[in-house]
């Protein structure tokens, strides 16, 4: 099967779900029934409404680890080829790699030592 | 053909998850259980809550459902049967799992509702915790299997299953796959105790449906995961190769399913302390030792 | 392999050193902290000296050592060590102290793979290693200003680095290789060519603060700590001018891009001085003037590859530049921010006074200090390169330029009230001696050591 | 010249306009790294397109690839740092309430 | 023995020396200073014993210095330059006896003066271009910092105008030295003479701007107008160096680079040239003739006296006669030096007036000759000398340089004129201070001191010494001025 072969039977896939999601939709429709009543339509708050809508600013209290993960995300881009290639390479990727892990475990080590992984 | 095979035996492995829950729920074991579920679901009251941000409150659920079916997709039942036999597989596993985030961020800031808000922004803190502990036992797998593909990483344990191989990788694989499905104990985003359902709890009728339906697949997927990348795939004794690999995923996602009822749930920020501090020092850890077991016993 | 990793010494030098700081820091060891990366930078300087005359490159020509590069390093590792220096004499105790030390001596890594990249990658690298660790540096305070600075800093790098690697693509596409060596083949494509370029100019001119990029440079140096303004003032900037220098140098002169580029040469010099003229903040008036000092600079990038001394005016005006620019702001943290805090400081601490006076006649370009000799090479490389104009109005902004350095110096010999000044403490001193030393001799020296 | 390659350009040239003209138009620094994103990301495009089009042998493109990569999570990450020392600060990210520092 | 680096940087290293000596007090600075330019003086009489060469340069010392671009330390001497180099050094010594009573920051002061004297004398006797233009632009930090630090009132803007307008001036100066390096990829004098680099347009563009650079030094009509403030407020050393010895950088450079590496630009520039000198000579005695003020007259002669310096110079490029050629550069430098010693004097005398009056406007004074005797004779015989009376310094000098210019370009002997002028300036002068009704208020006025009379008497002798018997000066100068005239 061809690369380009494979991602349309994955997109295929995709509009196979939103088929899905419509027909039940559909079922539901055939089988239940909606009917409009004041205050049904509260979003869940232990009873009271809230007053502003709720999209305000989150205190995100992990950012510190927002931050760090925005790097070693990107930095796992690095070892997926290279794990592929490792044994191929033997000691070299090893001591290549040694290195670059050493660097990113000390790059957490010192995010943690200046209070990044810590609830802000 | 093995297309239809591999979400034939997706549905039925739903299925079997879904009633495997209700017993580990509610302690009671029933066959019919989700079926009438499903069909009472349908059959319910669809309500919009007001003042939604409506593209995304429809489409949460099915973009949750389009990732779950997209990990699947990578995943092998046996030699040749699976959706797409992927060159980069376990890569592309990783990034479907991806946008079960943003699945669940949209669904939180979808119905405009503070606990959904909540849930969700929980579930992005989640997210950081347990990402990097996918990614990184992936590799170390990989580093065995010359290979990101899926079949080949299966092949690569014909002589010793990676379980045991790479113990490390395994255990975080499983809590970083808790994470991703939101199962317990780290299921605070849509923490039944303090957010009454949190993400979840504007959905109702079929939209509530598809998320569960999605969910279910996500659990299968990432048992399906953890399957072929730890417990060897389809490779096995006397039966035939997608008996052992649908054997051994039931088995996973009951033992992921029961195993953290037991304990006490998991906060996002214990989660994230936990995995960045211990977690991803043992990640680092295991693809180290794999890379020198690798080099000096090569098998 | 063996070879590639020898040949590339002192950078690997300085990226350990870079990670036992941060060790050091992690056990709060400032003083240690500081003692290693001068340690390092010393040894680093040293391994550099027997590989000046190497002409040769590594990992498959993406990385030169060449003329510029070693050049380079023994520019740029000194003066690292003096900015460091300085740093430890404004921010000694204070929070994160440590942190500083070690992303200084980063940001000087990437500026050493910024003067010795052979290829786009390398230079990319270089790119963002200066430029993250810069703004790191400058917001390091956390007040409103440095904030403020940081995130202007922050804009403009992160703009301006971003389109020069989309450019960098047009030229990856017309020429087949990322190595700059190849730029060879993009004769001919004078689209392509022009669209790369001006990539580059956008993403070096912002670390070189060339006109119309320079926007940054005094708010950020004003926001962020003296000492840090000066590291970057001096360092990040020299750097992006040898990366000019290893670019653009295998670049075919067509499609005018020479005119091009003196044109904003001119344009620098003659904003950055009458910028400089209005300015009652010393630190906003030396971070313009060094805008108009990239302008200078500029001119050596633009005879290159017709005048076989661009290259050596660019390196001594740049190691002219690093000692005097860096002497001044050492002197302006002894004296204070403001145009005022200089008043009567030849009286009141007459050695300072002596130094800074000859900084600034430096900057001037009087002879026989070293700003001098490094502005008769790049006028000489400019006119070889049939820029006389340009050297012209190079020659016409030096009037404008003693308008902006006396009005420095004017103030100094005024009598101010007495009054004990504060002990400056062994490091500035340090600082000052060492750059005005270089100042005062290496305008007559230089010429001996050249090739 | 090649049809497929001129698309991918095209389309790279607009993600392109629509980075830069986001990061020159916005004012709020969040919004700006967003822009910056789409202009890196035009830059994917663009080198994977002269990868596979005009120099498929070329395994630099690739390499170049993984770097820009980089770049775009490393300037995100130190980004959002300043951001948060900026929000901390002061309160807000908007680049036009940033007139402390001026002349 | 290398007499000329010894004598050139011997002042400087003296400076540093006195920078780090732990007592720096006046009294010692001033030891250091009388001592250095002492030195230097003997030094300088040793190498004029060594003697010139009839061809070309010589005493020459070369060091490699930027080897890539052909750039090295040379020294060496010709006619043209021992001569002002000789003044340079009796005007230092002069000064540094003059200024021993200067207790306000003596050590800056000295050290100030000191690396004046390095630059002058390294100026004087550069022989490679970038050289030349270093110590060209050393002195004028000195002499900024100098009327900066120990001027009178007005100090500060009569230096930043005097910085300002000898910076511009000379950066086209640079262009030149590198357009004359460019053309011949050396920076070697010698070789500039021996084969001019440049021709045509190049040719022209290097000479105006050398012009331009040579001119403000001078300085000429209409780039002078620095040097009435400068003067005015410089302190009395100061302007003695200033009119003695750095205004002869603009001649000095005018025969050396001007005439001598652009010749056929400069014979064709020849007429605008004399004009200039011309205009310069009546300008400067016309408007010294409106001064009340004492240095300002004397600082507007300086325009006056450089005006006929430069006359003799263009007459000398003009005249297709290489006698006349001769007699025009031999007057032009004689002139030069003429200058120095009756210009210096004067500088002194007034100064020491102003210190004992804290004046120099004319009309404060009146029937001094009777009070101080002394200061009295010696200002009417300098303001002879400088009026060109024969016998006296100027006038061989004068006399050769109107003799060439009649023979050269007649019409430009109109500038005699301005003798005539200069001498009823001089004339108004003495009388309004010297003679007349004694103004009583300088009744206990002192006379010259034994520091001061050991300053100017010196100055008097060479004064008359040139006048009457200018043959040892002249022989030299002539020397050199055959070959480069013929």
């Amino acid at each position: 099967m061809s690369e380009l072969a494979q991602y349309a039977i994955l997109f295929g896939l995709t509009v196979g779900v939103l088929g899905l999601v419509l027909s039940l939709h559909a079922l539901a429709r055939v089988i239940g029934q909606s009917r409009a009543e004041p205050a049904k339509d509260v979003p869940a708050a232990a009873g009271s409404l809230s007053r502003d809508p709720v999209w305000v600013r989150y205190h995100a209290k992990y950012y510190g680890y927002a931050l760090l993960f925005l790097a070693f995300d990107m930095e796992m881009a690095f070892m997926y080829p290279w794990a592929v290639v490792y044994r191929e390479e033997g000691l070299v990727a090893l001591l290549d790699m040694g290195v670059f892990l050493a660097i990113l475990f000390l790059g957490l080590l010192y995010g943690w030592s200046q209070g990044a992984l810590r609830r802000q | 053909m093995s297309i239809v095979l591999v979400l034939l035996a997706l549905a039925i492995g739903c299925y079997l998850v879904a009633v495997f829950e209700g017993w580990a729920v509610h302690g009671r074991f029933s066959l019919m259980r989700p079926a009438i579920s499903a069909l009472a679901l349908l059959g319910r009251e669809q309500i919009l809550p007001r003042t939604p941000d409506r593209l995304f409150f429809e489409t949460g659920p099915i973009l949750l459902l389009v990732a779950g079916l997209l990990s699947v997709a990578v995943i092998p039942l046996a030699p040749g049967l699976i959706i797409t036999d992927l060159a980069i597989g376990a890569l592309f596993l990783n990034a479907a799992l991806a946008y079960v985030l943003v699945a669940l961020i949209m669904a939180g800031w979808g119905p405009n509702g503070a606990y959904a808000m909540v849930g969700g922004w929980r579930f992005l803190g989640q997210f950081i915790a347990y990402a990097m502990l996918i990614v990184m036992p992936i590799t170390a797998v990989a580093m065995r299997a010359e290979s990101l593909s899926t079949t080949q990483i299966v092949l690569s344990q014909a002589a010793l299953w990676n379980v045991v191989y790479q113990p490390i990788g395994f255990v975080l694989f499983v809590i970083a796959a808790l994470g991703v499905a939101w199962l317990p104990p780290i299921d605070l985003p849509t923490g039944g105790g303090d957010l009454a359902g949190g993400v979840e709890a504007e959905y109702t009728g079929a939209r509530l449906a598809v998320w569960r339906l999605a969910r279910l697949v996500i659990v299968v997927a990432l048992s399906g995961a953890t399957v072929t990348f730890y417990f060897g795939g389809w490779l096995g004794p006397w039966l035939p190769g997608w008996a052992w690999t649908a054997l051994k995923t039931v088995a996973v996602a009951a033992a992921m399913l029961t195993l953290g009822r037991h304990l006490p749930r998991l906060r996002e920020e214990r989660y994230l302390a936990v995995s960045w501090k211990l977690g991803i020092s043992l990640a680092l850890a295991n693809i180290f030792l794999v890379g020198v077991i690798a080099l000096l016993v090569p098998i | 392999m063996g070879r590639d990793l020898a040949l590339l010494g002192p950078e690997l030098l300085l990226a350990g050193a870079a990670m036992l700081m941060i060790v050091a820091e992690m056990a709060r060891a400032a003083r240690l902290v500081l003692a290693i990366g001068l340690t390092a930078l010393a040894l680093s300087t040293a391994l550099t000296l027997p590989m000046l005359d190497a002409e040769t490159s590594v990992f498959g020509g993406t990385y030169r050592i060449d003329a510029i590069a070693g050049w380079a390093k023994l520019i740029l590792l000194p003066g690292t060590a003096l900015a460091l220096l300085m740093a430890r004499a404004e921010i000694a105790g204070r929070d994160r102290e440590g942190s500083v030390y070690a992303l200084i001596v980063l940001v000087t890594l990437g500026a050493l793979m910024l003067s010795g990249a052979g290829d786009m990658m390398v230079l990319v690298i270089g790119v963002v290693l200066t430029g993250l660790g810069s703004f790191a540096l400058v917001a390091y305070p956390r007040d409103d200003a440095a904030t403020e600075a940081g995130m202007k800093y922050l804009v403009f790098g992160s703009v301006t680095g971003s389109v020069m690697i989309y450019g960098l693509t047009f030229w990856f596409g017309g020429a087949g290789s990322t190595l700059f060596s190849e730029l060879g083949q993009l004769r001919g494509q004078t689209l392509v060519l022009i669209a790369g370029l001006i990539a580059v100019i956008a993403g070096l001119g912002y670390k070189a603060a060339l006109v119309p990029f320079h926007f940054w440079a005094p708010d950020a140096y004003d926001g962020a700590p003296v000492s840090v303004a000066a590291y970057l003032s001096v360092i990040t900037k020299a750097a992006a001018f040898f990366a000019f220098a290893q670019v653009l140098r295998d670049l075919p002169r067509e499609a005018g891009w020479p005119v091009a580029l003196a044109l904003i040469s001119a344009a620098t010099m003659t904003y950055g001085y009458l910028a400089a003229l209005v300015q009652t903040n010393l630190v906003r008036l030396i971070a313009y003037s060094s805008v108009a000092q990239s302008g200078y600079l500029l001119m050596g990038v633009v005879a290159l590859g017709v005048s076989p001394i661009a290259v050596p005016a660019i390196l001594i005006f740049a190691a002219a530049y690093v000692a005097m620019n860096l002497g001044a702001f050492a002197v302006i943290m002894v004296a204070g921010r403001s145009l005022a805090d200089l008043e009567g400081i030849g009286r009141s601490r007459p050695w300072f006074g002596v130094a800074m006076v000859v900084f600034l006649l430096s900057l001037t370009g009087i002879p026989p200090l070293f700003g001098f000799v490094g502005k008769v090479y790049l006028f000489m490389a400019a006119v070889e390169a049939g820029f006389l104009w340009l050297a012209v109005i190079g020659i016409l902004n030096s009037v404008l330029a003693l308008g902006v350095y006396l009005r420095m110096v004017v103030p100094m010999y005024r009598t101010a009230e007495a009054g004990a000044p504060d002990p400056a403490g062994l490091p500035l001193a340090t600082v000052i001696a060492a750059t005005a030393g270089a100042t005062l001799g290496l305008g007559v020296l230089a010429g001996m050591f050249l090739p | 010249m090649i049809p497929e390659l001129m698309i991918a350009l095209s389309v790279g040239a607009a993600l392109f306009g629509v980075g830069l003209y986001g990061a020159l138009s916005q004012t709020n620094l969040v919004m700006i790294l967003m822009g910056v994103e789409l202009v890196l990301a035009s830059a994917l495009v663009n080198t994977v397109a002269f990868w596979r089009y005009l120099h498929p042998d070329v395994t630099a493109a690739k390499m170049y690839v993984l770097i820009v990569m980089a770049v775009m999570a490393l300037e995100m990450a130190v980004g959002f740092g300043i951001a948060v020392a900026r929000f901390r600060a002061r309160g807000s990210v908007e680049m036009e309430e940033a007139r402390e520092l001026k002349g | 023995m290398p007499l000329l680096t010894i004598a050139t940087f011997l002042p400087i290293l003296a400076g540093l020396a006195l920078m780090v000596l732990p007592d720096r007090s006046a009294r010692i600075a001033h030891r250091v200073s009388i001592g250095a330019t002492g030195a230097v003086f003997l030094i300088t009489l040793a190498i004029w014993a060594r003697g010139i060469s009839p061809d070309g340069f010589a005493q020459v010392e070369e060091i490699a210095w930027i080897r890539a671009i052909g750039a090295a330390y040379r020294l060496g001497l010709d006619g043209l330059s021992l001569p002002l180099v000789l003044l340079t050094s009796v005007l230092f010594l002069l000064s540094a006896i003059y200024s021993a009573r200067i207790g306000e920051r003596a050590a800056s002061y000295v050290v100030l003066m000191l690396m004046l004297e390095t630059a002058a004398l390294g100026t004087f006797m550069a022989l490679d271009g970038l050289l030349f233009y270093v110590f060209f632009e050393v002195s004028l930090v000195g002499m900024y910092f100098m009327i900066a630090g120990w001027g009178y009132e007005d100090r500060q803007r009569a230096a930043l105008m005097f910085f300002l307008y000898t910076l511009l001036g000379s950066l086209p100066l640079l262009l030149a030295i590198i357009g004359l390096y460019l053309g011949s990829g050396t920076f070697d004098m010698r070789a500039w003479i021996d084969a001019p680099p440049l021709t045509g347009i190049a040719a022209m563009l290097a000479l105006i701007a050398m012009l331009f650079t040579f001119a403000v030094k001078i300085p000429a009509f209409p780039v002078h107008t620095w040097l009435p403030a400068a003067h005015v407020q410089a302190p009395t050393a100061g302007s003695v160096i200033l009119a003695g010895v750095m205004l002869k950088f603009g001649t000095y450079g005018l025969v050396r680079f001007a005439y001598l590496m652009t010749p056929e630009a400069f014979a064709r520039a020849g007429q605008v040239i004399l004009a200039f000198g011309v205009v310069s000579a009546l300008y400067g005695a016309f408007a010294a003739l409106a001064q009340t003020d004492l240095k300002k007259m004397i600082a507007y002669t300086s325009v006056n006296h450089m005006g006929y310096v430069v006359m003799g110079v263009a007459v000398a490029a003009l005249a297709s006669d290489p006698r006349t050629r001769t007699i025009g550069l031999d007057g032009a430098t004689l002139q030069m030096v003429s200058h120095g010693l009756v210009t210096g004097a004067l500088f002194f005398l007034v100064g020491m007036l102003q210190d004992r009056a804290h004046s120099r406007g004319m009309a404060d004074f009146g029937g001094l000759l009777g009070r101080v005797p002394w200061l009295g004779w010696a200002f009417v015989l300098s303001a002879f000398a400088s009026l060109g009376l024969p016998g006296l310094a100027h006038f061989p000098a004068e006399f050769q340089i109107f003799l060439a210019t009649l023979n050269g370009m007649p019409w430009g002997i109109v500038a005699i004129l301005a003798i005539v002028v200069t001498a009823a300036l001089y004339l108004r002068a003495i009388a309004a201070v010297f003679l007349g009704e004694a103004n009583p208020k300088w009744a206990d006025m002192p006379d010259l001191d034994r520091r001061e009379k050991l300053v100017v008497v010196p100055l008097l002798i060479l004064t008359v010494l040139v006048g009457i018997a200018p043959g040892w000066l002249i022989d030299m100068i002539h020397t050199t001025m055959t070959r480069i005239g013929g």
